[in-house]
């Protein structure tokens, strides 16, 4: 029975989500957006689905924040919502 | 040889990488490889056409595995004809853009060839596959190569245009996903035809409802029916005219072909027509959308904008052929892809030259273009008659069709509003006919007193392809009656 | 109680990723930084990989790889003992496609900057239209 | 804005909960989504392919059609961003370090350059160098994330990974060399020239599989084609094929992630980044 780690998992995903559209920073918004994938993935891997949960570590937590932060590095950190 | 229908998808996927090869080896060998690639697709697709309209359905079956364990070709005669048409568009745009890509890309062309053969890639394997899945993919081929390609036309507008692009196409993109998803939740399979068998006499199921509504939306969105239309007018006012050119009598049409494919293959009109009653609501949709696209593209100043807010209304007709539900609606929805995408290549093609010229296509600009460039004005003028549908070319037929469908049905609506689009798609040309003929250029004036103006038409390998394509309208009408005979009807059947 | 209980758990993934998905969707639309529209368009893209993935869950199924003993001794390999694979495999498509686009969208919002020094879409309406 | 927003995110909410009602249970293993096709590919992957990971087998194998699109995708974003983002001006001043003191020379005059080298270093003018102790652990750490890389490539049939994951590990190494050393080190080991060959191969590797296997009498992407070209016993031969194509994928997605990484954060400049 894996459905109470599960729970709340899902729970602090949906929280890392809505933080990070809400932040008014937005290298703030690229870390939440990294803990959001790195969460995705440990959710995926409790259903047992470990090849998509490799990739969006690899990926989701890996190099779209640095692509997230090097955009940021060359926009800007600050938004208005 | 059996291994035609691999070779149509295969042959421009293989060309285009090997030119994103040799642009880092020797330049100037892209553009031959990727003409090849193009060359070689569009004679397979004849070939397979050819032998589809002979010897019934093809199927072929990727990596050797049979459906619905591996990914299958299913090609039938309504698969067969739009190929031939995405293959043969592009081949000969490549050969009538080129001049115009070096000069409005520059040194950045060579490799923005293998871009343009992958978004043909796409579009054929779109139109090629009988998998639902696979299907997704290559419509996120198409849509990646397409924000790729908008982006590289107006260096100002043309990277927001295509960010925006990017957000609702992703948005459709995603519905068709999720729209999928919901249907192998119900069936477990992902081949069309299988999922076909396996939801039949699913008729309360609210899954395979919402799995139809999103599938159907997601495509809607993709296609730019009426209040999903935000993306297309700038997406192709700013792009480069080689990819205007293609994307605007290719994209919008296959998507109206997946949509009528996953009406008929996988839903089944049964489904559609018996179990949902969503006729009427999406006639009524389509006469809005024939209305709001004629109306919007009335405001217009630029040339180009105008041409996008045209293809709007076009998709409305379309839309409301197929979801007339019956044989002569959906016999003109069909017939009205084929036409539509030559007039609209047409279009493109004669607009294209005067970009090539006179660089801005603002409706004021176009002052006096009828001395400067006369054949492509010819050209124009042609495609303006199909668009309006004026009777020998094959605007006209496509657009009886409809209105016998319509009126068979009873939806009087629908048939008033194609009329209407009509008289508006009339008043349009003719204003820029006006303009064209009886206004004097801008450097004009010193022409018109002495003498006739200065010809400075286009070069000979866009007006060519320009006045073939234009010549080929009046054809294609004269043997609509044929095509409906041997490709539609017996589709229908 | 109990009833409600296993309804809860037989469906919160599914309620779940349908949340996940609103909260992805209205970011993308609503937002007005273009850089936390890219940001709720990639949730909405991960919560559809959360649905597929979730569909392909079975109860007491292991991981999709055999391990060596059972191949050893041509053991009867039982479906109910792995998780779908099929599922795994379309989403591993499914992520690339995300990490294209988002990787694309990133090159454009700098592109963009580059040319008008703003990235709130109000900004750039007010600038498109003063030009 | 807001208030549209709002009412389409709860319309297409309540559709998508309307769907969801007469869904089997979560993790019911009898829901027809794990019954149909998906029980072949777990009863039968290991007879078929000989490779245990039944993921691995599908994506590369039965569905392997999609997977060389997808790998498609992602050089199509590559060859995006280069399209979109490369710019080949020169820029016109230069900073160097002189290393000896410390002190940093600012150069404004585009033609001259100083030899880079023991006594001048280059400078950053947005992105101060990290200092010796990130740019030692870094240099520790490159080679072990890179061999790791090759791992999960090659054993991508054996355990979770493949092609994919594994070439974003390995272009995440040499992104770690650009941000632990500054850019230039990177574009200098790595041409740009040798990126764009090596994604454009790596996709190429793929297809020309599939077309190999059309010369040898196959349809597309029938690796049991291949057979009398591979050597080993030849039941293997499609776990041989997977490899080929996974090798494939692994170069592409190296050089793009590669690729997309300078050009973002150098503004395609290729001079300067984080």
């Amino acid at each position: 029975m894996h459905w109470p780690i599960d729970i709340v998992v899902l729970t602090f995903v949906i929280f890392c989500a809505i933080a990070a559209l809400s932040v008014k920073d937005l290298l703030a918004t690229a870390i939440l957006f990294g803990a959001y994938s790195f969460l995705m993935c440990l959710l995926w891997t409790i259903m047992g689905a470990v090849d998509v949960a490799f990739t969006e570590a690899s990926v989701g937590a890996g190099v779209s924040t640095v692509f997230f932060v090097a955009a940021i590095f060359r926009t800007s950190r600050r938004t208005k919502d | 040889m059996e291994n035609y229908p691999a070779l149509i998808v295969v042959a421009p996927f293989i060309t285009g990488l090997l030119a994103g090869l040799f642009v880092w080896i020797e330049k100037r060998l892209s553009y031959p490889i990727v003409l090849t690639g193009l060359f070689v697709s569009a004679l397979s697709a004849i070939q397979v056409l050819i032998r589809v309209i002979g010897s019934g359905p093809i199927q072929y079956k990727l990596g050797g595995w049979s459906p619905p364990i591996g990914i299958e070709y299913r090609i039938d005669l309504l698969n067969a004809m739009v190929l031939c048409l995405v293959s043969g568009v592009a081949f000969l745009n490549l050969i009538a853009s080129y001049k115009s890509a070096l000069k409005e890309i520059g040194d950045r062309a060579s490799s923005y060839f293998t871009v343009y053969n992958l978004f043909i890639t796409g579009l054929l394997g779109v139109t090629i596959t009988g998998d639902l899945f696979n299907l997704y993919v290559l419509i996120e081929i198409t849509s990646l190569t397409s924000y790729a390609q908008v982006a590289m036309g107006d260096r100002d507008r043309g990277p927001l245009a295509s960010l925006n692009y990017i957000f609702i196409g992703v948005i459709g993109a995603s519905f068709y996903l999720l729209g999928v998803g919901y249907l192998y939740m119900y069936t477990g399979s992902l081949n069309m035809a299988d999922v076909a068998v396996l939801i039949k006499g699913s008729q309360g199921s609210s899954t395979v409802l919402t799995a139809f509504i999103l599938c159907i939306l997601g495509i809607w969105i993709k296609m730019a029916l009426f209040p999903f239309h935000v993306w297309l007018p700038n997406a192709y006012t700013y792009s480069p005219v080689i990819f205007s050119r293609v994307v605007a009598p290719l994209m919008t049409k296959v998507m109206v072909y997946i949509m009528i494919r996953l009406m008929i293959t996988v839903f089944g009109y049964d489904y559609i027509f018996n179990t949902l009653h969503l006729s009427e609501a999406v006639v009524w949709l389509a006469t809005i959308a024939v209305l709001a696209g004629g109306v919007m593209a009335l405001a217009q100043k630029n040339l180009k904008k105008m041409l996008t807010y045209i293809i709007v209304s076009e998709i409305g007709y379309m839309v409301g052929g197929a979801w007339m539900g019956n044989q002569l609606g959906m016999t003109g929805a069909i017939l009205h892809i084929f036409n539509d995408a030559l007039m609209t290549f047409a279009l493109f093609l004669a607009v294209g030259n005067m970009v090539y010229r006179i660089e801005k296509v603002d409706i004021t600009d176009l002052k006096g273009l009828f001395g400067k460039m006369p054949w492509t004005m010819g050209g124009f003028v042609l495609a303006a008659f199909s668009i309006i549908g004026v009777p020998p070319t094959c605007g006209f037929f496509s657009k009886w069709y409809l209105i016998l469908g319509a009126l068979e049905k009873g939806a009087y609506h629908f048939a008033a509003a194609l009329i209407v689009s009509s008289l508006i798609c009339a008043v349009l040309f003719f204003k820029v006919f006006e303009i064209c003929f009886f206004e004097s250029g801008s450097h004009g004036h010193e022409h018109s007193s002495h003498g006739p103006a200065v010809i400075e038409e286009a070069p000979v390998s866009m007006l060519v392809i320009s006045g073939l394509v234009s010549l080929s309208l009046i054809v294609a009408g004269c043997y609509s009656g044929t095509i409906v005979n041997t490709i539609i009807l017996p589709f229908l059947k | 109680m109990s009833d409600v209980l296993s309804l809860i758990i037989a469906k919160y993934n599914y309620w779940l990723y349908v949340i996940l998905m609103m909260i992805g969707l209205y970011g993308m639309i609503a937002k007005n930084n273009l850089i936390k529209k890219v940001v709720g368009m990639n949730i909405f893209q991960t919560a559809i990989i959360l649905f597929y993935v979730s569909i392909g869950y079975k109860t007491n199924a292991s991981i999709p790889i055999i391990t060596t003993a059972d191949t050893a001794h041509g053991v009867v390999v039982r479906a109910a003992d792995y998780i779908n694979p099929l599922t795994s495999c379309l989403m591993l498509t499914a992520i690339v496609v995300s990490v294209a686009t988002f990787g694309y969208a990133m090159a454009l919002a700098v592109r963009i900057y580059q040319r008008y020094q703003t990235l709130e879409e109000d900004e750039l309406r007010m600038r498109l239209s003063e030009e | 804005m807001r208030v549209i927003a709002f009412i389409i995110v709860c319309l297409t909410g309540a559709l998508l909960l309307y769907g969801t009602t007469e869904f089997p249970d979560w993790g019911d293993p009898k829901s027809p989504a794990s019954l149909h096709v998906s029980n072949y590919y777990i009863e039968k992957t290991y007879e078929d392919t000989h490779a245990p990971n039944f993921v691995t087998a599908v994506v590369t194998d039965y569905r392997g059609f999609d997977t060389m699109f997808e790998t498609a995708v992602i050089f199509t974003a590559g060859l995006g961003c280069f399209l979109l983002l490369r710019d080949f001006r020169e820029k016109k001043e230069h900073y160097y370090q002189h290393i000896p003191t410390g002190v940093i020379l600012h150069l404004k005059d585009e033609k001259k350059s100083l030899p880079v080298g023991k006594e001048f270093g280059y400078m950053d003018k947005e992105w101060v160098p990290p200092d010796l102790i990130n740019k030692t652990v870094c240099r520790i750490l490159i080679p072990f994330i890179q061999i790791y890389a090759l791992y999960v490539v090659a054993h991508g049939d054996y355990s979770p990974g493949g092609g994919f994951q594994g070439g974003v590990i390995f272009g995440s190494s040499l992104i770690l060399l650009a941000i632990s050393y500054d850019l230039k080190t990177l574009v200098k080991r790595i041409k740009e020239r040798l990126l764009g060959i090596f994604a454009a191969l790596g996709v190429l590797i793929y297809a020309g599989t599939g077309v190999l296997c059309l010369f040898m009498g196959g349809n597309f992407l029938d690796y049991g084609k291949l057979a009398p070209l591979l050597p080993g016993h030849s039941d293997h031969i499609r776990a041989y094929g997977m490899l080929v194509v996974e090798i494939g994928v692994g170069i592409a997605v190296m050089a793009v992630m590669t690729i997309i990484y300078i050009n973002i954060v150098s503004e395609g400049r290729h001079d300067e980044g984080l």
